[in-house]
């Protein structure tokens, strides 16, 4: 059953991530990209992130993404594009790419045999208790600084958008 | 395992099939409670009192021509209603109705499933219905959907920013993530509601919440995206047919769940105002006894000719029910059902009451309204609630 | 016991005034600037009866200041009886003149900035007094360099007063980096700062070493304590306000070099070269101040040679090994001239600033308390028997003969000239006919008040406070017996110098006219201060103003300095436009060595985790 | 085959990386090359929250919330520099913003 979730999931993911990269038009790469953080969140429950999935949804998916396609929609941005002059990462960027997911790959069979395996309710130290236990006792310090960092993000995105004031 | 299937399966297709219906005679509801308000009878002809008129727009919405106009984005176009009804009909599957039921030996929840996150669950779902209004406009190549869905994405993303605050605030006092729980929480009296209970009262947040559940709905006053006079008919006007009935089973669907959610965080969900002990369990009865009485007495006396026959109709139906309300069998179920019902339906009628008041917003007034105004209050309110709640406990 | 409190109290009213004084009103700024003051003396009083008798170091620490390796300093402050005793002297005095200078500055501008300073300085001051360790000493001893600084050039709009400002601030950075020196060395020798933990081991320490550090020490404090050949800044800062000479530049900062000196006795008792070399600087300095303040003519002047002089007894106290003696001299020091550049104070305040003895006299009757008060400090500072002067000036006398002879027979002699020249100015100022143009005034009660207060203390001083007895417990007994013939000498050397005094200035003034005609030669070399300025001037000044100018500048700075970073700067700009050529603006190809990079690291770490 | 090997999930987590990394590389779009970096920051999280699993403590769902948190609060910034570049140059194109050469 838990392979069968994960392996619909994760081929959904790697589909839409595919898609993501291949459409042209960006508002098809964004729902691409919605479906990518949506199976993404399932799999986080199989993991027994509880919180993280429903964050996962509502920050990226709900707040993250929309604004993305708000921006699109705003900018109207068409299909891009054939044009390119970036002669190094179109020469470089392939091999590069498959070097890298092939090290990758190879570390992690070499590091995780298999078996080491995942099944729905192994891991229940997720939930919303648990998270927000662990934010305000030992990562207290990082999570207020988020806070400064997202207010220095507020300031920076409104100067930034603002309407010229001469 | 399987009777558990089986069960879900059943609770499923009930909820579905009741829910469907309500959404329907929403609608006629709404038509009958603005008619009032306006001086008018509202639909008439169709059926006793234009009761089978739902009926008769589902068979006018289904044998439509369904149209495409030849410059939409056609995926994203066919997507877009789809992904809204789905994603509004997605909260109802967590929000409990009432406790727990025993059925042919079988015990379960008047719920579809109970999750330990199920708060932020329809919160997900919720936040991700804007993708539907706002691909149904970016996909319908059409500059009025085009702002509709502008519109309504900025709207709806400025308005859940309150909404969650608002709803954080409830969730402090009852310090649970599930839905269940938070009623059970509350059970006892209207004193332990956490509109009135705790060591701050949850008015404002109530208000609040209510508020920005008018704006996540698109509802009046807050229906900018679909401001007829302006955007002719916003983010749907390239829509018929059933896909346009999808939006708006959507719309009827999130002012459900906004209701339902409303009465689980703020009223307790199936809890009655007092204690059974001093006699809430008759007060159902009561009601639809002193309906039928009503239903009768106009029948003896009819406005209209027509009711000579139905009004004394309703009334024996009325009292029917009220007879079922004093069963001891089914009290334990149906009495809790009602309380939920009863509550959910005043907010819905404080929806349909609103709109049929209140003056649409101008689109800046919107914008400044939740960002200047409710958003703070929202985060006072917030702070307020956590500080006591950390002095009290 | 909370000592932070004795110091923090004026920071507290340095702080309030400093900022908030521009828009005080004067009641407010002498409420905030007196009122810390005298809570500070109030607490000192409250602290030292609270630790009784003080037979051992009584010691709070408050946070690790440095810690380095090796060095661990902390924010210490400690009070033993010598602490005490300068403790007293500093809030007490300090009190005393605060409320005199509200009198004195009533007029002038910069009131606010004024008050500040002046509690900025007895913060520094009372944190050097109270430091546990050099470095924190050290910290209220540049404090109060700072401050001194500030206040010497407090009429800023003045020339000469900022040029004076100036010379003290120079000057005494040669002392300064003499001090520094002996605190590195002393930590190189000891591993540590703290006065405890260095006096402990000072014993066992080698001659030579302990001899570098007195003499790098004496550096210091003769740069503090304006001793030869690093006086020279004291008789300019006169420039500052009467209270500022009479508070730091006569009862306390000045001290602070002695105050060192002595809180650094078992140093100094273990090197017998370097108190030898105090105590000739120390003698030489006392009569050759005393010889200048013979013919000055300007009243502050004459103070301030004469302060140097006594400064200079204080040195041969300490020098000769007898300190308590020292220190009992310190304080009634204290006494009797802040009394005296009090009462020279409040005689210029009468004369609306005039500072010249020749434009005065006769001012007996016109300001009757000024004038019996500064009588009183003119006997003490005469070493007239039995006054508080008399009793330490006749021990470090006794010390003196005790340590070599013709110290003391030098001593004596210098202390004959002091009584001379302090009642020259006296009678100049209050007896003879007014020779001035203004219209002498008595001046208010805030000042005549403090006046009254040191007039007592100047001629009892020596009886309340038995200063030599309370330090017994922590200074070496090396005091000499008493020897009633030494006293008779010194006095009587005092008693003399005032008769001729009397004689030249009251009697027949026109003796000390023709006196000066005839010794025309010495009296012109005396009266250009020795010509000290101008050979410093000439001998260091000079050269090293053109060396600096043709060396550092020229070659160092402009030729090598600039040279260096320039070409670093020219080799970076010709190696940017070789790298440039990889940053061709395109995100994507950035983008491209980011991975590149990612994936040499990546192999890094799979070979420095041998492949498993 | 009711258990998931631990590595698929890791080998999941780097595909959607490379993939990643290849939407940045080879996209031209400024918004697509945004969004290909909210996808690696999708897929590190991935990798957090099964390394968290493995190892049975909350620490890694922690930083998935702080990548997560951050992603907003770039997305936030990057699309006001967006919204600017394209007011400033009329253009999306990645290959065209290249004012910082020469």
């Amino acid at each position: 059953m838990d392979t069968i979730i994960f392996l619909i999931f994760a081929i959904i993911a790697v589909v839409c991530a595919i898609n993501v990269v291949v459409q042209t038009h960006p508002i098809s790469s964004a729902i691409s990209l919605v479906g990518v953080m949506g199976s993404l969140a399932i799999l986080y429950l199989l993991l027994g992130a509880e919180f993280l999935a429903a964050a996962q949804v509502i920050v990226y998916a709900g707040a993250v993404m929309v604004l993305f396609v708000f921006v699109i929609m705003l900018l109207n941005a068409g299909a891009e594009a054939k044009k390119g002059r970036s002669f190094m990462a179109q020469l470089l960027g392939v091999p590069l790419l498959i070097g890298l997911l092939g090290l990758l790959a190879w570390f992690v069979q070499r590091l995780y045999p298999v078996g080491t395996t995942v099944h729905f309710g192994g891991f229940r130290g997720g939930t919303a208790q648990d998270v927000g236990r662990a934010l305000f006792t030992s990562y207290l310090l990082p999570f207020e600084v988020t806070s400064i960092l997202i207010l220095i993000a507020i300031v920076g995105a409104i100067v930034l958008a603002r309407k010229e004031l001469d | 395992m399987d009777s558990f299937i089986v069960i879900s399966l059943i609770k499923v297709v009930l909820v579905f099939a009741v829910l469907m219906t309500t959404l329907a005679y929403l609608q006629w509801v709404e038509r009958k409670v603005i008619a009032h308000i306006q001086v008018r009878p509202g639909p008439y002809r169709v059926g006793p009192h234009g009761l089978l008129q739902p009926l008769a727009d589902v068979i006018k919405l289904i044998t439509k021509e369904d149209l495409m106009p030849p410059y939409v984005n056609r995926p994203l176009y066919l997507a877009a209603p789809f992904l809204a009804i789905t994603m509004a009909l997605l909260s109802i599957s967590v929000i409990p109705f009432g406790p727990t039921i025993e059925v042919a030996g079988y015990q379960t929840w008047m719920q579809l499933t109970d999750l330990n996150i199920g708060v932020l669950f329809v919160l997900a779902a919720s936040s991700m219905g804007v993708y539907g209004i706002a691909l149904a406009g970016w996909s319908s190549n059409n500059k009025y959907a085009l702002l509709g869905g502008l519109r309504s994405s900025a709207q709806m993303i400025s308005y859940e920013l309150p909404l969650s605050l608002a709803i954080a605030a409830p969730l402090l006092i009852s310090n649970t993530l599930s839905l269940r729980e938070l009623v059970e929480r509350q059970s006892g009296s209207i004193l332990s509601w956490n509109v009135l209970h705790g060591p701050f009262p949850q008015i404002f947040s109530f208000i609040i919440f209510l508020i920005a559940g008018f704006a996540e709905t698109n509802r009046v006053p807050f229906d900018l995206p679909e401001a007829e006079n302006e955007l002719v008919a916003g983010f749907h006007t390239e829509y018929s047919s059933m896909k346009f009935a999808s939006f708006f089973m959507a719309e009827y669907a999130n002012m459900i769940t906004v209701s339902c959610m409303a009465t689980l965080l703020f009223l307790g969900g199936w809890d009655a105002p007092w204690p059974a002990a001093y006699g809430s369990s008759l007060v159902p009865a009561v009601i639809f006894a002193f309906a039928g009485v009503v239903a009768l007495y106009h029948g003896m006396h009819p406005a209209r000719r027509r009711d000579r026959l139905t009004l004394p109709a309703f009334g024996i139906i009325f009292l029917i029910i009220a007879g079922i309300f004093l069963l001891p069998m089914v009290q334990s179920w149906l009495v809790p059902l009602f309380w939920f019902c009863a509550k959910t339906g005043t907010i819905l009628f404080a929806f349909m009451w609103i709109r049929g008041t209140l003056p649409r917003f101008r689109y800046d007034q919107l914008m400044g309204f939740t960002w200047k105004f409710l958003f703070p209050v929202a985060m006072v309110n917030l702070l307020v609630t956590g500080l006591l709640v950390a002095l009290v406990s | 016991m909370q000592l932070w409190l004795i110091p923090l109290l004026p920071l507290a009213g340095f702080v309030i005034n400093g900022v908030l004084g521009r828009r005080f009103p004067k009641a407010l700024i002498n409420t905030v600037a007196i009122g810390s003051v005298a809570l500070s003396f109030a607490w000192v009083l409250k602290t030292l009866l609270g630790l009784g008798d003080l037979q051992n170091v009584y010691t709070e620490h408050y946070f690790t200041w440095i810690q380095s390796g090796a060095l661990n300093i902390g924010c210490d402050f400690a009070v033993d009886r010598l602490t005490a005793v300068m403790l007293l002297v500093v809030t007490g005095i300090g009190s005393l003149i605060h409320v005199y200078s509200m009198g004195y500055m009533a007029h002038e501008g910069g009131y606010y900035r004024f008050f500040a300073y002046l509690n900025l300085f007895m913060f520094f001051m009372l944190v050097l007094v109270l430091a546990a360790n050099y470095l924190l000493l050290f910290v209220g001893w540049e404090g109060v360099g700072l401050c001194s600084y500030l206040l010497i050039g407090f009429y800023f709009d003045k020339q000469f007063a900022t040029n004076a400002g100036n010379k003290a601030f120079i000057v005494n950075r040669i002392g300064d980096f003499g001090f520094s020196l002996a605190v590195f060395y002393i930590f190189k020798n000891f591993g540590s700062l703290d006065f405890h933990t260095v006096f402990q081991q000072a014993p066992g320490a080698s001659e030579a070493a302990l001899t570098t550090i007195g003499l790098l020490l004496m550096v210091g404090a003769c740069g503090k304590s304006a001793q030869i050949p690093l006086y020279v800044w004291l008789p300019d800062a006169m420039a500052g306000p009467t209270p500022v000479s009479a508070l730091i530049h006569a009862a306390t900062m000045v001290t602070a070099g002695v105050y060192m000196c002595a809180r650094s006795w078992p140093i100094y008792t273990h090197a017998p070269e370097a108190l030898n070399v105090i105590a000739v600087i120390g003698i030489a300095t006392a009569f050759m101040a005393a010889s200048i303040g013979l013919v000055q003519n300007d009243i502050k002047k004459v103070f301030a040679y004469s302060t140097v002089s006594q400064l200079g007894y204080m040195f041969v106290g300490v020098g000769c090994g007898a300190f308590s003696a020292g220190i009992y001299h310190l304080v009634t020091h204290a006494f009797f001239k802040a009394l005296l550049f009090l009462g020279s104070g409040s005689v210029i305040h009468a004369l609306s600033g005039e500072q010249d003895l020749r434009h005065m006299g006769g001012l007996r009757g016109k300001i009757p308390w000024t004038c019996w008060t500064m009588f009183c400090a003119s006997l003490a500072i005469a070493g007239f028997p039995f006054t508080s002067g008399f009793l330490s000036k006749d021990a470090i006398l006794l010390a003196a003969h005790g340590h070599a002879p013709w110290m003391f027979w030098l001593g004596t002699l210098t202390a004959g000239m002091t009584a001379f020249y302090v009642f020259r100015a006296f009678f100049m100022a209050f007896f003879g006919q007014y020779r001035g143009h203004e219209h002498p005034h008595e001046s208010p009660a805030t000042m005549t008040g403090p006046l009254v207060v040191l007039a007592i203390l100047s001629l009892a001083g020596g009886y309340l406070f038995r200063v030599p007895e309370f330090l017994s417990t922590i200074f070496p007994a090396s005091e000499a017996p008493e020897d009633l013939t030494l006293m008779v000498i010194a006095s009587s050397a005092g008693l003399v110098g005032i008769l001729i005094a009397w004689v030249m200035y009251v009697a027949k003034p026109g003796i000390a006219d023709s006196l000066a005609a005839a010794l025309k030669l010495p009296y012109t070399f005396l009266y250009n201060k020795l010509y000290v300025d101008e050979i410093y001037d000439a001998t260091v000044v000079k050269p090293l103003v053109g060396g600096s100018r043709v060396l550092l500048w020229k070659v160092m700075d402009a030729g090598i300095i600039d040279g260096m970073v320039n070409g670093v700067g020219s080799r970076a700009r010709n190696l940017g436009s070789v790298l440039r050529l990889l940053q061709s603006g395109n995100i994507r190809s950035y983008a491209t060595w980011v991975l590149f990079g990612s994936v040499l690291v990546i192999v890094a770490l799979g070979i420095a985790g041998g492949l498993r | 085959m009711a258990e998931v090997p631990i590595s698929w999930f890791l080998t999941l987590s780097a595909v959607l990386f490379a993939l990643g990394v290849a939407g940045f590389l080879f996209r031209r779009n400024i918004i697509t090359v945004f969004m290909s970096i909210e996808l690696m920051l999708n897929a590190v999280n991935l990798s957090f929250i099964t390394f968290s699993y493995q190892l049975k403590q909350v620490n890694g769902h922690l930083l998935a919330f702080f990548v997560m948190v951050v992603a907003a609060a770039e997305a936030a910034v990057g699309l006001a520099i967006i919204l600017t570049v394209f007011k400033n140059r009329s253009t999306l194109n990645i290959d065209e913003v290249d004012s910082m050469k020469n």
